[in-house]
C-alpha cells in the first residue's frame, strides 16, 4: 500500500466525517439560516476532500478529481447565498438567538 | 449486473414515482415543478446506472436544469397557486 | 455521379434554405418571403426526375450515409409516394405564392421559414421508408403547425393553438411507443424489413403497436375521436395555413396511415374498426359542417367529412377501394385548398369570418365567388367534376364490403353528399344575393394560386378515367407488397 | 376521496396490463440483428469509439437531421408566439445579489469550455452535440438568472444556429455530390480514439452543439422576453 493510498483514505475519512457533521447540524440547528451554513459549508468541505482522495488513489484520475474539486468550490457557496437570500426574501423566521441582521441593516441605509 | 446496482436502480424509481405524484398533487406548482426536477435528476441517474451516460447527460441537462427554468418562468408568468379543483 | 433523382434532396433542399434564411433573415428580411416559393420549385424539380422513373414502374431509393438497407436510413418513392409528394409540393407552391401577398402580421420571416419546414416536413412524410423518420419528420410537421396555428397570437388562435400542441404531443408519444415496441418486436426500423420479419410475431403482439402508432398518427389526420382540435385550430390559423393543413397535413396523415396499414402491418385484421371509425367521421363532420356559422369552421368540419369518406374508401381494402380513395384525396386536396384561400379573401374583404356577412360578396368580386363555387361543387361531387367520379367509384367500391354495414355506408355516403350540397348551396345563396353592402375589389395577386388550382381541378374533370387508371396502377402497386419489400431490401432477406 | 380511489385503482390497472403485456417482450440479444451489426462494423466504418454516436450520427444521420430541426422549428415557433413588436415591456427583477454576480461570471466561461468539450469529444466519450449544446445554454441561463440587464444579440446567435445547421446540411451533401449518397463519409476515418477521428463526425456535431446552444439560448431569451425586454424580439 502506497503513501498516496494512506492520504487517499485519510481524505475520504475526513470526507464522511464532514458529511455526517453537515448531517447532524441539518437535524440539530435551529432556523434556516444556520442549518444552510451546515448544509453548504461542511459539506462543500466533506465533497472537496473525498473526490480528492479518490483522485489521490486512482492516479489516472486525479487531473479529473481536482477540476471537479475546483468546480464544487467555486459553485457551492454561489448556490447557498442564493438559497439564503431567497430565503430571507420570503421572510423565513429566525431563531430568537439572532443578535444581528447586517443584511437589514444594509438595506436600511 | 450488480445485485446492488439493480436494488439502488429500483430505489430510485419508486422515489422518482413518489416525486411525480407529489407533483401532481401539491398545490404550489412551484414546488410541483421543483418536484418534477428532481425526479428528473433521479432518472438520469438511473440512466447512468444503466450504462446509458449519453441520455443520462441530456436528461441532466435538459430535463433538470432547462425545462425546470422554462416552468418556473411559467409559474411566474401566471398564477402560482393551483386553483382549479 | 450526381444523381438528381435522389428523394433525398426533396428534404435537404428546404432545410438547406431553411438554416440559410434564419441567418440572412436579421438583414434581409424582404427576400425571406419568397424562400418557401424557391424551395417547393426545385422540389418540383426533383419529383420531375424521380417521376420519370416511378411512371415506369421502378421504385425510386435513396439511401443515406452510403451503405445499404436495413442498416441505414432508406428514402423510397413508389407511385403512392409520388402523387403524395408532388400534391404536397404543388400545393406547397402555389399557396407560399398566395401567402407572399396575404401575410403582413409581424414576423413574416419566422413565417415563411416555419412554411419552409411545414413542406419539408409533409415531403418527408411522404416519402419515407423508415418508421422512424415518419416519428421524426412528424415532429417538425406538428411543430411548425402549432407555431402557425397559433401565429396571428389573438385570444381564439392561441386557444387552439394550445389545443393543438396537447393533442399533437400526445399524438407524438404514442407513435413513440407503438415505434418502440416494433423495434423491441423486431429489432429494426426499416418499413420493409419489418414488414418481413412481422409476419413471424404473434396477433397480440402486432395489435397493439399498431393501435398507438394508428391513434398518434389519426390525430394529424383528423379520424372522429381523436378530431377536437382541428375545428379550433383551421378557423385560427391564417388562410394559407388553413389550406395547407386541411389540404396537406391531414392527407399525409392519412397516407401514412395507409402506408403503415398495407405495407408495415398485416392488413385485413384492423379493417372492421377502420371502417367504422371513418364512417362516424364522416357522419360528424358532415353533421357538424351543417349546423356551422362561421365560414372557415364550417370548411374545416366539412375537412373532417371528406377524410373520413376517403378512409371510408380505404378501408374497403380492395384495390378499386384504394383507388378511389386515393383519387378522392386529390380531389380533396385541391380543391379544399381553393375554398381555404377563397375564404381567406372574403375574410379579408369584409372583416369577419360569419357566413351572413358575405350577402353580396359575389356581386362585386365575380371571380373569387366563380372559384369557389367550382372548387364547392368538385369537393360535393356534382357531375361534370372531378369529384363525381371520385364519389361514384368510392359508392361502387363500398357496396363490395360484406354485410349490412356496405349497404349503411353506401346510403351514409350519399346522405354526407347531399348534406355538404345543402350547406355550399346555403353559402352560394348568400354569395349572390343581393346587396348594397360595399366591398373591397379583389386583390388580383391573391386570386392566382386559386385560379391555377381550379385549372388544375378542371384538366382533372375534363380526363377523370386515365387518373382514375392511375390511381388504379397506385393501388395495384400499392397491394403487391413484395415488390415494395423485395426492391427496397434489395434482395435481403 | 371516493374519486381518488377509483382513479387509483384505475392507473393500478393500467400499469398492471402494461407490465403483464410487456413481458410477452424480449428486448435484447437475438432480435437485435441491425444493433449486432452496428457494433461489429461501427470501428471499420465510422472510425468512432462511442458507438451511440455512430449510430445516432451516422447510420441513422438522417434522423438526427430532423432532430436538429425539431428543436430549430420549436425555437421558431417560441420566437413567433411570444414575438413583441412594438411595445416592448420592461419589468425589473429582484436584482441578484454580489456572491452571485461575480460567482456567475466566474463560472460561465468554464460552463461554455465544459460544453464544448462535451460535444467535440462526441466520437470518443459519452455526450455530443445535443448534451454540449444544452449545456452552453445552461450557462446563458445563469445569465439570465444573474444579471437583470442580459440580453444576447440575437443576430450573431441567429447567424451561429444557421451556421451549424447549414454545416451538418452541406457535409451531407458533400457525402451526395462524392459518394452520390447523403450523409456518406468523406473524410479519412483516423486513428481511433484521436481528437481529429470519426470522419464526419467531429464537424457535425461542433455544428450540431453550436446549434443546440445557441437555439436553447434563443428559447430562454424568449421567455424571458417578457420579464425584462430590452432589444430582443425587434429584430429589424
Amino acid at each position: 500500500m502506497g503513501i498516496n493510498v494512506i492520504i487517499g483514505y485519510t481524505l475520504m475519512f475526513i470526507g464522511a466525517f464532514f458529511f455526517l457533521l453537515s448531517a447532524i447540524g441539518l437535524l440539530r440547528l435551529p432556523d434556516l439560516y444556520t442549518r444552510m451554513q451546515a448544509a453548504t459549508k461542511s459539506t462543500t468541505l466533506g465533497a472537496i476532500s473525498s473526490i480528492i482522495g479518490i483522485g489521490l488513489m486512482k492516479e489516472d484520475i486525479l487531473i479529473k478529481s481536482i477540476i471537479l474539486a475546483t468546480f464544487i468550490i467555486l459553485t457551492a457557496p454561489i448556490s447557498g447565498s442564493a438559497l439564503i437570500r431567497a430565503g430571507y426574501k420570503v421572510k423565513s423566521p429566525m431563531t430568537d438567538k439572532t443578535v444581528v441582521d447586517k443584511f437589514k441593516e444594509k438595506e436600511g441605509e | 449486473m450488480n445485485i446492488y446496482i439493480l436494488i439502488f436502480s429500483y430505489l430510485l424509481l419508486v422515489l422518482t414515482i413518489i416525486l411525480s405524484i407529489l407533483a401532481i398533487h401539491v398545490k404550489d406548482l412551484l414546488a410541483a415543478v421543483i418536484f418534477m426536477g428532481g425526479g428528473s435528476l433521479l432518472v438520469s441517474l438511473v440512466f447512468l446506472l444503466l450504462q446509458a451516460p449519453d441520455v443520462a447527460m441530456s436528461e441532466a441537462a435538459i430535463g433538470a436544469a432547462l425545462t425546470m427554468a422554462i416552468y418556473i418562468v411559467a409559474v411566474k408568468k401566471t398564477e402560482r397557486e393551483d386553483n382549479d379543483d | 455521379m450526381v444523381n438528381l433523382a435522389n428523394p433525398t434532396l426533396l428534404v435537404v433542399i428546404p432545410l438547406f434554405f431553411a438554416f440559410l434564411s434564419i441567418i440572412i433573415s436579421p438583414f434581409l428580411k424582404k427576400l425571406i418571403k419568397f424562400v418557401p416559393l424557391i424551395v417547393s420549385a426545385l422540389n418540383l424539380v426533383v419529383i420531375y426526375f424521380i417521376g420519370v422513373k416511378v411512371l415506369y414502374g421502378s421504385i425510386v431509393l435513396g439511401t443515406t450515409a452510403g451503405l445499404n438497407p436495413p442498416y441505414v436510413i432508406i428514402l423510397a418513392v413508389d407511385k403512392l409516394n409520388f402523387i403524395i409528394v408532388l400534391m404536397v409540393n404543388v400545393l406547397g407552391f402555389l399557396i407560399s405564392f398566395y401567402n407572399i401577398f396575404y401575410m403582413k402580421e409581424e414576423p413574416t420571416d419566422k413565417f415563411h421559414i416555419l412554411f419552409t419546414l411545414l413542406i419539408m416536413a409533409s415531403s418527408w412524410i411522404s416519402i419515407t421508408g423508415d418508421l422512424f423518420n415518419v416519428f421524426v419528420a412528424f415532429e417538425v410537421l406538428s411543430l411548425s403547425s402549432f407555431g402557425l396555428v397559433g401565429y396571428m397570437r389573438s385570444k381564439d388562435s392561441i386557444e387552439a393553438g394550445f389545443k393543438y400542441v396537447v393533442q399533437g404531443i400526445l399524438a407524438g408519444s404514442l407513435l413513440l411507443i407503438g415505434v418502440v415496441l416494433i423495434y423491441a418486436q423486431t429489432g429494426t426500423l426499416n418499413m420493409a424489413h419489418i414488414a418481413t420479419k412481422l409476419d413471424y410475431v404473434g396477433s397480440l403482439e402486432k395489435l397493439v403497436p399498431y393501435v398507438l402508432i394508428f391513434f398518434g398518427l389519426a390525430v394529424e389526420g383528423a379520424l372522429f375521436p381523436l378530431n377536437s382540435w382541428l375545428p379550433d385550430a383551421h378557423p385560427a390559423a391564417p388562410s394559407g395555413i388553413s389550406a395547407m393543413l386541411s389540404g396537406i397535413v391531414t392527407t399525409t396523415a392519412i397516407y401514412a396511415i395507409i402506408r403503415v396499414t398495407v405495407t408495415v402491418f398485416n392488413y385485413s385484421a384492423f379493417i372492421p374498426y377502420l371502417f367504422i371509425i371513418a364512417l362516424l367521421t364522416l357522419f360528424f363532420g358532415e353533421i357538424a359542417a351543417f349546423f356551422q356559422k362561421d365560414l372557415k369552421r364550417m370548411l374545416a368540419y366539412s375537412t373532417i367529412g371528406q377524410t373520413g369518406l376517403f378512409v371510408l374508401a380505404f378501408s374497403v381494402g380492395t384495390q378499386a377501394s384504394i383507388s378511389a380513395s386515393v383519387a378522392q384525396m386529390v380531389n380533396h386536396s385541391f380543391s379544399k385548398a381553393v375554398l381555404f384561400l377563397v375564404a381567406g379573401i372574403m375574410i379579408e374583404a369584409q372583416g369577419s369570418r360569419n357566413i351572413d356577412d358575405l350577402k353580396g360578396f359575389g356581386r362585386v368580386n365575380i371571380l373569387t365567388s366563380i372559384l369557389f363555387v367550382f372548387a364547392a361543387l368538385s369537393l360535393i361531387g356534382v357531375p361534370p367534376f372531378f369529384g363525381f367520379f371520385t364519389k361514384l367509384a368510392i359508392l361502387q367500391t363500398l357496396l363490395d364490403f360484406p354485410g349490412f354495414l356496405g349497404y349503411l355506408s353506401f346510403a351514409l355516403v350519399l346522405f354526407a353528399a347531399i348534406i355538404e350540397g345543402v350547406y355550399f348551396y346555403r353559402v352560394f345563396k348568400i354569395l349572390f344575393e343581393k346587396s348594397d353592402k360595399n366591398f373591397q375589389a379583389e386583390n388580383p395577386w391573391l386570386v392566382i394560386s386559386p385560379f391555377i388550382l381550379v385549372l388544375i381541378l378542371v384538366i382533372l374533370s375534363s380526363r377523370p378515367m386515365s387518373v382514375l387508371n392511375f390511381t388504379n396502377d397506385i393501388a395495384n402497386q400499392l397491394i403487391q407488397r413484395t415488390i415494395y419489400l423485395t426492391s427496397v431490401l434489395g434482395g435481403l432477406k | 376521496m371516493i374519486r381518488k380511489i377509483v382513479y387509483g385503482v384505475f392507473i393500478l390497472i393500467i400499469i398492471a396490463a402494461i407490465a403483464i403485456f410487456m413481458s410477452n417482450y424480449k428486448f435484447g440479444v437475438d432480435k437485435m440483428d441491425v444493433g449486432k451489426y452496428y457494433l461489429d462494423n461501427t470501428v471499420p466504418q465510422t472510425g468512432a469509439a462511442n458507438v451511440v454516436t455512430s449510430v445516432t450520427l451516422f447510420y441513422r444521420g438522417f434522423d438526427t437531421l430532423g432532430e436538429v430541426t425539431v428543436l430549430f422549428t420549436a425555437a421558431l415557433g417560441v420566437a413567433v408566439l411570444y414575438f413583441m413588436g412594438e411595445n416592448k415591456r420592461k419589468q425589473k427583477l429582484q436584482e441578484s445579489n454580489f456572491v452571485t454576480k461575480i460567482g456567475t461570471r466566474v463560472v460561465f466561461p468554464f460552463i461554455l469550455l465544459t460544453g464544448a468539450y462535451i460535444f467535440m469529444h462526441g466520437h470518443l466519450t459519452p455526450g455530443g452535440g445535443f448534451q454540449g449544446g444544452a449545456l452552453i445554454a445552461t450557462g446563458f441561463l445563469l445569465l439570465y438568472l444573474a444579471y437583470e440587464e442580459t440580453s444576447i444579440d440575437r443576430k450573431k446567435f441567429y447567424l451561429v444556429e444557421g451556421l451549424g445547421g447549414l454545416t451538418y446540411v452541406i457535409i451531407g451533401l458533400l457525402g451526395f455530390f462524392m459518394k452520390g449518397s447523403f450523409l456518406a463519409n468523406v473524410l479519412p476515418n483516423g486513428t481511433l480514439f484521436d481528437l481529429l477521428s470519426g470522419g464526419i463526425m467531429l464537424p457535425i456535431y461542433i455544428g450540431v452543439g453550436l446549434k443546440v446552444g445557441s437555439e436553447l439560448s434563443n428559447i430562454i431569451d424568449d421567455l424571458m422576453c417578457e420579464v425584462k425586454c430590452e432589444e430582443a424580439g425587434g429584430e429589424e
